[in-house]
């Protein structure tokens, strides 16, 4: 079995991973050579970076059967959607290590790392949807162990309440997809659950179509979180170690929005369009909403779990405004706020490493001990709250375009993103970076040679992406184009 | 004639499989119950026997035959259990023996 | 000239100011580098600006089209493009002149005025990026370029009000700023977008803007235009956003007079002269607009009648004259408007400067009845000062004069006769309140004597240049009256459509008006403050001297209720509600399961029991099922 | 004398033969238990291999028809079942030995009742007559209930064989009554007859008959502790000794299916679509039931056997299914057979090996920070929880997603969601041990970890791998076997019933 490159960028970490956990290495043996698997996955992604064609087409097709009798089949590919994400992850998760360098964990967290990306990147790239499931469940597992054995707090109830949250979900999705595929099978008399055959069902009525529906945007919605599913979030954050928070917050809740885009739009486009206004509505409530809660939280990482929140919902009101404003404003949100909350994360999480947990109110004074860290703080939260120049700004006025487009009165409320964000996000700052308190940071040490590389090359990109957006965007836009104009037959912009 | 006392025979068959029942039920000795579970063996042996009557074949009377070694060999094991379980309880009351009894958080 | 340098004018001090960032983080970190070089390069980029702008002013001169550079596609999006392009039209050179010439004079003013102090890299990298953004905000050709200019001084301004980031007041008055700009540029974005989804598509620069902006329904117009004054009203601090300013004299002075005077805050003036075609089309925005200034005007001088910190005088000073512009611009005096721009950058900046000297010279102390007598300790400053407030009162033959006479010339001549009486009775009230400053700090009678520090010349030099502005500035703007020719309006004629139709004689009588109510301002704080004997209590309280409450009121409508609603979210909704359901289903469910494990008695009979119900079912099931 | 047919009846001879050996050899006191068990091991092997001499063909045989009347059938599904089962009496001898040496109150008799059992479970799925059937149910029985209460001084183990023992035989005597109407339906026993009965009458009453099946079929519930008939299962499984648990919960379930499977698709494949609708309400009651039960155990042990009652609500599921689709459901049933056989065969397995090498383990609390301690153990528990919980690359995904793929392409997709509601309750008490062994600290000292020894050890791994293989398939390497050839030589299984 020839094997491609998308099946080497997924399971090379899965190898390595298992390689090291038997052999009898170091911890620090184990997270270098995990480091530096990961920068080989980043240099493969890379290649495919520059080799995508400019079409819609997905590429670096991979084809394998797996369980002919039910026809469920090894298929991987890449469109200008996941490509984007995929070099999301790839670029994030070396950087993710700089920064857990110095945690003195066990090389089980090394591997769980390792374990993780294969997770995601599975979940990213396949097109057959047991095989989704497949990797969408099992990245579960090593979070799981993550958060349990490395967390804080109350780690394991909460370890145990996110897992089993999102298993319900993906358990939903699991039953909406074996129905698709007996019907595709009672339709055509072969199985097949490739998202590419599934999307030919023309004999399901509408009825049915609403419950699949609601059966996989339950998974995802759980997964993002949107409104009423979200109380997990907090909890989780706040008592995950920051590896397992920068993945959860930077990686996967974005899965859970392309999830959506690449299995739920194809899939029931009529329902898609037919249920977006509540989609939307329940994005710009949850946008203020979580952005009002964020206000007086006392926990960096609690009020950061928030704010992901309010800027998740963002998107997903975004990628539900049905023009391709909107879409392409999700899909660069996406990258910004992965890009900007992975960031702030790590930040926070050096702060932790050096002074403890601690409230906000614990804090302050961190500026001076720590000018670079104070910089790379300053110019992430930029990002966050939108300032022109990054690639935050281009993103949410990409949205705010949409859901004008959309509607004029929704574009109006949700053109408040510029203040939400900024009214907690600076208000955070003053408090636990630069004020000068009685609090003793004396402990604080700033980033050392390795951090502050990696961090001004992803704030350079975050820059880079603000000043010159299309040379990012365009890669991207057949896709979208795609979606729109043949899947949901709505047009680019209505 | 032969109809008549065919359906009888059934009738007194099914009326000790009904009995057994009721004993294995109500019953609290632990003998009492063992006579029961006995008492609907017979009770099927008696049906095998008057089929293999009315059929005119042989095999419903060596079904009969098997029926009651097997339900001596299940006799072993009751008597011994029976025994081993006096002498744990001194009691032969079945409601004495609920040591496996379900507690709410064990 | 090649319009391709347009994009350095931008690029030399946004490279400076990153260059001065790394510069002084390295300094801070690995080994100190000498402040000289800071203050070379710090210096050096507002310069090569300037000279590039003489350049296109020149060229412009010389009868140039309007420049134009284009590098690159900033974003397209569903076929429509957006680059990111300059404009080098007459207005916008303007504008980079007088930026960058007084952004030069006020650096060198800070690098005498920083000297010692350990931010010293840190300020001149903020305030280049201030420079460059500030520039890319009038070179912008295209409503959203100009909108990254625009929040970039914004953040500019936050990070130089929280200079001094150790210090809780300074940092929260930062934070203020930055919101309340941010409620601005909500509006502002709103406004683009409309503009975009109406015109935009036909191309997003102003050019095409201009040409197609006819096509867009009146009523959304409004709504446009409005939104975009929203805007304004936040960066050049009117009512009602205008809170902010005040705090902001937390940075240090030059940045109060670099962006807080002369600069940033007429960004909004700015904003409504670039987009005259649509005011032009909407003239009862323009009057909103107009009375908008007005009441601010009024406003903010009353409350500056009864302040005691210098900069804060001056900071309501700033927004009473920003009324006055608006007033202009609102009434479609674009050049006017910019006229007041032009001279009160001088004026202002230099009392802002002068205040600087003074402050130094005290150590810090900013309250004008803790100073007096130093009329013989500071001579310079003395004059400098004078020529200002002199200048700012209204009183020929300094610049201020000319501008606000033309602007409540326009107002009478526009026959909006409520706005002209309330720029008279402002124009009283200003002179009241400068002098009021200017007579407290330099006169007054048994003033405690304070030990003075010395003001080194990179102080003084801008000091002299700007009085020399602030005298004759004006003169580029000698109404015709006088024989002279405006050569503002010349120079910005292609839209200073509206011509004059009031005589000479009116002219000269409205004139006199005015300088009498300036002088009679003068008078009164003249009787009132000259010999102000520095023993008597002063009264630091009532309404006005509490800035009618309006900070306390919007902190308990918006900053507190959020907060409790906030609070509300996540401790009731969240944890108490959602939470506990979820959770309660769980617990519930397994409840349920203790009881039903009751089940499990460990009773044979019971058992038994059970086997025959299911028994019994089955066959009352087969019985049904076989009829 | 045909020497072939030797050949066939091999396992069950081979076993047979070394129960009664093994039975003689017992009360020689210079045979220790280990040696036994080589003895008791060298039997199962040769079953086992015998049994795959004839693999991956389509057979079926009446060996001896003379002697045997046809009454015993060697076919691939036989042999399919009967593999399983000599698997689990193999892993049962291996974890057993160990078990038994250590506590030493089973003497050297267990492996020759335990071969017994193997006896009659293999015959139980070879015969083709009713009678036969119910020997051999009433051998694998019998010589389980005296397993269960061989330690006689124990009151618990003695209670629980005798509530087995009574409601067992209140059981056969049910399946008995079934023989005999089945028998005054058709005047036959032999399962050919019947069915070719039911085919040629069928425009007659058949009262008689489907009463005799229901009361039959009640058994097979009572047997696989489906919802009405369940309460014995926690009690016994609780009460047995561990390796015994391990080896009812699943093999004997094999068994049963081996012997339902066989009788519902030959014998009554005219008339089994009158259960369908009970059998429904059985399916859901079961496995709500279990999950409510499951849920708030404290005892390990318990616990699985509460799951063990979920679980045959996901077999009956299939079971419900059948009636539309024959081949793929009992496909299906066959796989989630091997994949729960695997799961609870390891878990039990482990527990018990546990239980013999450190102290015993029975409640959650017992397992925490037991990773720290056994780090390898816990490894091959937590593969066996996933497995059981039915989590992506595990055997158990795949199980599942079969029976459920079947539900909803047979229209019982109601069926299928409340699976996916008992999967999920599962999920709870399956990661709460996985949670307490591994993120909680140890409380015994944290010495240097000690090896594993000895072959049970090897044999859990095994069948650890096998899980893992058994659910990742072979999208590694494509030409070794995979998820496909198990479904395969299930297919090959079905067919070979209706030759």
């Amino acid at each position: 079995m020839d094997i491609g490159l998308l099946s080497f960028i997924i399971f090379l970490p899965l190898i390595v991973s298992f390689v090291l956990l038997v052999l009898p290495v170091g911890m620090k043996t184990t997270r270098n050579i995990a480091f530096a698997t990961t920068i080989v996955v980043f240099l493969l992604s890379l290649s495919i970076f520059f080799n995508f064609q400019l079409t819609d087409y997905m590429q670096f097709r991979e084809f394998h059967p797996w369980i002919t009798s039910y026809g469920i089949y090894y298929s991987l590919g890449v469109d200008g959607f996941s490509m984007i994400i995929l070099m999301l992850i790839t670029t994030l998760i070396p950087l993710g290590y700089i920064f857990l360098w110095k945690t003195k964990k066990a090389k089980g967290y090394w591997a769980s790392m390792l374990l993780i990306q294969t997770g995601v990147t599975g979940a990213l790239l396949s097109l057959d949807l047991i095989l989704f499931y497949f990797f969408w469940e099992s990245m579960l597992l090593p979070v799981f162990m993550i958060i349990g054995i490395y967390g804080t707090g109350d780690r394991i109830f909460s370890t145990l309440k996110i897992t089993i949250y999102t298993i319900m979900g993906s358990l939903f999705m699991l039953v909406s997809i074996l129905y698709l595929g007996v019907a595709f099978y009672n339709e055509f008399g072969v199985w097949s659950f490739q998202l590419s055959d599934l999307v030919q069902i023309t004999t399901l009525s509408n009825i049915q179509r609403t419950f699949l529906f609601f059966g996989f945007m339950i998974a995802f919605a759980i997964k993002i979180p949107i409104f009423p599913f979200h109380t997990w979030l907090m909890q989780t954050y706040s008592n995950s170690p920051t590896g397992g928070v920068f993945i959860l917050s930077a990686i996967m809740a974005k899965l859970g929005i392309y999830g959506i885009v690449r299995f739920v739009l194809p899939l029931f486009p009529h329902q898609y369009v037919e249920f977006a206004p509540y989609f939307v509505g329940l994005g710009v409530f949850g946008l203020i909403y979580f952005g009002i809660a964020a206000l007086m939280q006392q926990n960096i990482k609690r009020m950061f779990a928030y704010s992901s929140a309010s800027h998740l919902a963002f998107i997903t009101a975004g990628i539900f405004s049905l023009n391709i404003y909107g879409m392409t404003g999700a899909a660069f949100l996406i990258v910004a706020h992965a890009m900007a909350t992975g960031g702030l994360f790590l930040l926070v999480g050096t702060i932790e490493h050096d002074l403890g947990i601690r409230s906000i109110s614990g804090l302050g004074g961190i500026a001076k001990k720590a000018p670079f860290l104070t910089v790379a703080f300053a110019l992430m939260l930029f990002s966050i709250v939108g300032l022109p120049g990054t690639n935050g700004f281009v993103s949410e006025l990409l949205i705010v375009m949409g859901l004008f487009q959309y509607n004029q009165y929704i574009g109006i409320i949700s053109a408040s993103t510029v203040l939400v964000a900024a009214s907690f996000m600076f208000w955070l700052f003053q408090r636990a970076i630069l004020v000068k308190t009685d609090n003793d940071v004396s402990k604080m040490k700033d980033l050392d040679k390795k951090e502050i590389v990696g961090i001004f090359s992803l704030a350079a990109v975050i820059m880079a992406m603000g000043i010159y957006p299309h040379w990012f965007l365009y890669k991207i836009a057949p896709t979208i184009q795609h979606y729109l104009v043949d899947i949901l037959k709505v047009g680019v912009a209505s | 004639m032969i109809e008549a006392s065919f359906m009888s025979y059934i009738a007194l068959a099914l009326v000790l499989f009904s009995l057994g029942i009721i004993g294995l039920i109500s019953r609290k000795n632990i003998f009492i119950i063992y006579m029961s579970l006995e008492l609907m063996l017979n009770a099927i042996n008696l049906m095998l026997v008057t089929l293999s009557k009315y059929f005119g074949s042989m095999d419903g009377q060596i079904i009969a035959m098997m029926v009651i070694a097997i339900a001596a060999s299940e006799a072993v094991i009751f008597l011994s259990l029976i025994v081993a379980m006096y002498r744990l309880k001194k009691s032969v009351n079945i409601d004495d023996f609920d040591t496996l009894k379900q507690k709410g958080t064990l | 000239m090649n319009s391709f340098f347009l994009a350095w004018i931008v690029l030399v001090p946004f490279i400076s100011s990153i260059l001065l960032g790394s510069m002084y983080l390295y300094s801070i970190s690995v080994k100190k580098i000498p402040n000289s070089v800071f203050t070379f390069l710090a210096v050096l980029s507002p310069l090569i600006s300037f000279i590039l702008g003489v350049l296109f002013f020149i060229g412009l001169e010389n009868g140039a089209s309007d420049y134009i550079y284009e590098p690159y596609t900033w974003l397209q999006v569903n076929g429509y493009i957006i680059s990111m392009g300059f404009l080098g039209d007459r207005l916008s050179i303007f504008m980079v002149l007088f930026i960058t010439f007084i952004g030069l004079m006020i650096h060198i003013y800070a690098t005498g005025y920083m000297k010692g102090d350990e931010g010293y890299g840190k300020f001149f990298s903020y305030f280049n990026l201030f420079i460059a953004s500030m520039l890319l905000l009038v070179l912008a050709n295209s409503p959203i370029i100009m909108f990254i200019g625009w929040e970039g001084v914004g953040l500019c301004s936050y990070l130089l009000i929280g200079f001094y980031f150790t210090e809780p007041l300074n940092v929260v008055a930062g934070n203020k700023a930055f919101i309340v700009n941010r409620v601005g540029d909500l509006g502002f974005l709103i406004g683009l977008i409309f503009l975009f989804f109406y015109v935009g598509k036909l191309g997003f620069d102003y050019g095409a803007l201009e040409e197609y902006v006819s096509i867009v329904p009146n009523h959304i117009l409004t709504i446009i235009g409005i939104a975009l004054f929203v805007g304004a009203m936040g960066k050049s601090a009117q009512i009602p956003l205008y809170v902010w300013l005040p705090d902001a004299m937390a940075g240090p002075t030059p940045v109060s007079a670099l962006i807080h005077a002369a600069t940033m805050v007429t960004a909004g003036v700015y904003m409504v002269a670039r987009f005259h075609f649509l005011y032009d089309l909407i003239p009862n925005v323009g009057l909103f607009i107009a009375y908008i200034g007005a009441f601010s005007a009024l406003f903010a001088a009353v409350i500056a009648m009864k302040q005691t910190d210098i900069k804060k005088i001056l900071a309501y000073s700033t927004i009473s004259q920003l009324g006055y512009m608006f007033i202009a611009v609102g009434l479609g005096f674009y050049s006017t408007g910019l006229f007041h721009v032009f001279t009160h950058a001088f004026f202002k900046a230099l009392l802002f400067m002068g205040a600087g000297a003074v402050i130094i010279a005290l150590h810090h102390e900013q309250n004008i009845f803790k100073m007096g007598g130093l009329r013989k300790k500071l001579p310079l400053v003395y004059t400098v000062m004078l020529i200002a407030t002199l200048s700012i009162s209204g009183i020929p033959p300094f610049s201020g004069f000319f501008s606000k006479d033309e602007i409540l010339l326009k107002a009478y001549s526009h026959h909006e006769y409520l706005i002209y009486a309330i720029g008279l009775f402002t124009a009283a009230l200003t002179a009241y309140y400068m002098f009021r400053l200017f007579f407290v700090t330099f006169y007054g009678k048994n003033y405690k004597e304070h030990h003075m520090q010395s003001i080194s010349w990179s102080i003084k030099a801008p000091l002299v240049v700007l009085a020399f502005g602030a005298a004759f500035a004006g003169f580029m703007g000698l109404p015709d009256v006088f024989g002279g020719e405006n050569l503002i309006d010349g120079w910005l004629n292609m839209w200073s459509g509206k011509a004059l139709h009031v005589e000479y004689s009116v002219e000269y009588i409205l004139m006199a008006i005015s300088v009498i109510a300036g002088l009679l301002g003068i008078l009164v704080s003249f009787l009132k403050f000259y010999r102000y004997d520095f023993n008597q209590k002063i009264q630091e309280s009532g309404v006005v001297y509490n800035k009618f409450y309006i900070d306390e009121i919007y902190n308990f409508l918006f900053v507190r209720s959020l907060q409790k609603l906030s609070v509300f979210i996540s401790v009731v909704v969240d944890d108490g509600i959602i939470d506990k359901t979820v959770m309660s289903l769980s617990n519930g469910f397994i409840n349920l399961g203790r009881i039903i494990g009751r089940m499990q008695c460990a009773n044979t009979r019971a058992y038994a029991f059970f086997m025959l119900v299911g028994l019994s079912s089955f066959s009352l099931y087969l019985i049904l099922k076989l009829g | 004398m045909k020497y072939d047919d030797i050949i066939y009846l091999l396992p069950l001879l081979s076993v047979g033969i070394g129960a009664i050996v093994l039975m003689m050899l017992s009360p020689i006191k210079s045979f220790s238990i280990n040696r036994l068990s080589w003895v008791a091991f060298s039997f199962l092997i040769i079953a086992l291999l015998s049994n795959t001499l004839n693999f991956g063909m389509v057979y079926s045989v009446t060996p001896f028809s003379g002697i045997f009347s046809s009454m015993i059938v060697v076919d691939t599904f036989a042999g399919y079942f009967s593999s399983i089962i000599i698997a689990g009496g193999i892993v049962t001898v291996w974890v057993g030995t160990h078990y038994f040496e250590k506590s030493n109150m089973l003497r050297g008799e267990v492996f020759s009742l335990l071969l017994f059992s193997v006896f009659g479970m293999i015959l139980l799925v070879e015969s083709r007559e009713l009678f036969t059937t119910f020997i051999a149910l009433e051998i694998a029985s019998i010589s389980l209930y005296s397993l269960i209460g061989f330690q006689k001084t124990n009151i618990r183990r003695v209670e629980g064989s005798f509530r087995y023992l009574i409601l067992g035989s209140f059981a056969g005597i049910m399946f008995l009554l079934g023989i005999v109407l089945i028998y005054a339906g058709t005047r036959s026993t032999n399962m050919i007859d019947i069915a070719k009965y039911l085919t040629t009458h069928s425009s007659q009453d058949m009262t008689l008959v489907m009463a005799g099946g229901t009361l039959i079929l009640i058994t097979f519930l009572f047997k696989i502790a489906a919802f009405p008939f369940q309460n014995w299962s926690m009690d016994v499984y609780e009460s047995a000794p561990l390796p015994i648990t391990a080896f009812m919960a699943s093999t004997f379930k094999v068994a049963i299916f081996g012997f339902i499977l066989r009788f519902v698709l030959i014998d009554f494949h005219e008339l089994k679509n009158i259960w369908s609708d009970i059998l429904f309400y059985i399916a859901i009651l079961t496995m709500l039931y279990g999950s409510f039960l499951a849920v708030f155990q404290t005892s390990l042990k318990r616990m699985l056997a509460a799951s063990s009652i979920v679980h045959t609500g996901y077999l009956l599921i299939a079971f419900v299914s059948i009636n539309s689709l024959g081949e793929s459901a009992s496909t299906s049933i066959i796989f989630y057979l091997i994949a729960y056989f695997l799961s609870s065969m390891g878990a039990f397995g482990m527990l018990s090996y546990i239980a013999s090498d450190d102290h015993l383990r029975v409640t959650y609390e017992d397992f925490r920070g037991f990773s720290h301690v056994r780090p390898y153990m816990a490894a091959m528990m937590s593969i066996f929880m996933l497995s059981l919980a039915g989590i992506p690359s595990t055997i158990g995904f795949i199980g599942k997603f079969y029976i459920f793929v079947g539900a909803i392409e047979s229209g019982y997709t109601s069926l299928a969601v409340i699976g996916i509601l008992a999967t999920f309750i599962s999920v709870y008490y399956y990661f709460k041990l996985i949670a307490l062994m591994y993120f909680y600290p140890s409380p015994e000292m944290k010495g240097e970890i000690p090896p594993l020894k000895g072959i049970p050890p090897l044999v859990i791994a095994l069948m650890a791998v096998l899980i893992i293989w058994g659910g990742i398939g072979n999208t590694l390497i494509s030409y070794f076997p995979g998820i496909d050839f198990l479904i395969d030589t299930a297919k090959l299984a079905y067919q070979s019933l209706f030759m």
